[in-house]
């Protein structure tokens, strides 16, 4: 799976872009933040206020329940300033 | 049409494209985005050297496409143009062109307004100004999540 | 600042001219009207060759200036623009531009809107279309009153 | 007083412009527009219909009780339809 960060996430994770390997428990949005969490203490930092954390899978807009799955690009984001 | 890009644009050019041939429009409704040289920080308003603005290849073109079918869904438009740049911008610089026509004024108003509300809240663009205590990536604003709500109830 | 001329307008080179110098503008919103070659009649919609604008010398100008100064009351803007043309006209031809900046979208937003409902109730403009029936004076509309209307309540 | 007329009024009436002088007993726009019906076919025509005729006194838009005086620049036009 290829996870995607940009803005502030991206600074606190220190890379753009990576493939992870969730473990087959993985199924949703929320387990993998939960799981990508508890990486390290930049992800720690980035991911400590869910509120200000979007995420896509695929593209779109997804809640915390909606499943992920091996092969889906994921993207993890604050919220958007653009216009 | 929509288009991503980092050069800037020139409005009248585009104008005359979007109307060319096309003796229906009556009403053509604009709305420029540009880069100003202060910004509201936590501690008032701070000067901009200048903002880069981060996004989303690929997404950003599917959001975008999106929302300009939804407006041509909504409002009987002749024709409708967003275009939205990327990278390090200058104060002065525009940063995003929305543009619609249709044969009556209220439709081109209208759905310019809500092409705008709503790119500010869902395409995925992110601004890091340069402030002279570093770079800085601009908050989202409570406002502009409810300016594009008032869409919403409509859909 | 506002004109009334006979003359067709170059869109881009009056933008570049309104936010030229001024970084404190963060949107400028903009309205142009446009001759269509149909026009709602009494026996549905008829082919228009042309349209001839007249206007009230002095009046125009007068009316443009004062709901010019209303708007800037209204709204916190960094410059405002209307140039409303007369005389004979085609098809794809430019009638009007509003053009409004601001350092926030929504005060150009609204303002733009304002503007172009207000003079389109009360800048002393007729239009008399050439239809294949012989010249026609267009009617006021009530709609048009209608949209005016809404700004009414909060002056 | 000098009168002007625009769009379909002008054609009714003949003319763009005139200078008239009304009896002193025409002080209001009201009493001006009944003076000029009974001037002639045309006027009567153009006025037959006042909920159309609109009223400018010295470029201001007027009513009915609006006073008129000598010097004043009288427009009268249909709705106005620019934009």
């Amino acid at each position: 799976m290829k996870i995607l960060y940009f803005a502030w996430l991206k600074g606190k994770i220190g890379t753009a872009e990576e493939e992870v390997q969730p473990p087959a428990s993985v199924t949703t949005v929320a387990a993998l933040l939960d799981w990508l969490e508890a990486r390290g203490a930049g992800y720690a930092a980035a991911l400590a206020n869910r509120e200000v954390v979007r995420v896509a899978v695929n593209q779109e807009y997804a809640g915390p329940d909606h499943r992920v799955a091996q092969g889906d690009e994921i993207a993890l984001f604050p919220p958007v300033t653009g216009g | 049409m929509i288009r991503v890009q980092a050069e800037d644009f020139d409005i009248g050019a585009e104008f005359a494209r979007l109307t060319a041939d096309n003796r229906n429009i009556g009403g053509l409704a604009s709305f420029v985005g540009l880069v100003r040289d202060m910004a509201p920080s936590r501690t008032g308003n701070a000067p901009i050297g200048a903002m880069t603005l981060e996004h989303y290849p690929g997404m950003t073109e599917k959001k975008l496409a999106e929302i300009e079918a939804e407006a041509n869904r909504r409002w009987p438009l002749e024709a409708s143009l967003i275009i939205h740049r990327y990278g390090r911008l200058e104060p002065g610089d525009r940063i995003v062109l929305v543009a619609t026509a249709s044969a009556h004024r209220q439709a081109a108003l209208e759905s310019c307004q809500f092409l705008i509300d709503w790119l500010k809240t869902k395409a995925p663009f992110w601004k890091l100004e340069e402030t002279p205590s570093g770079g800085q990536w601009v908050d989202a604003r409570d406002s502009d999540d409810a300016a594009a709500k008032r869409w919403a109830a409509e859909s």
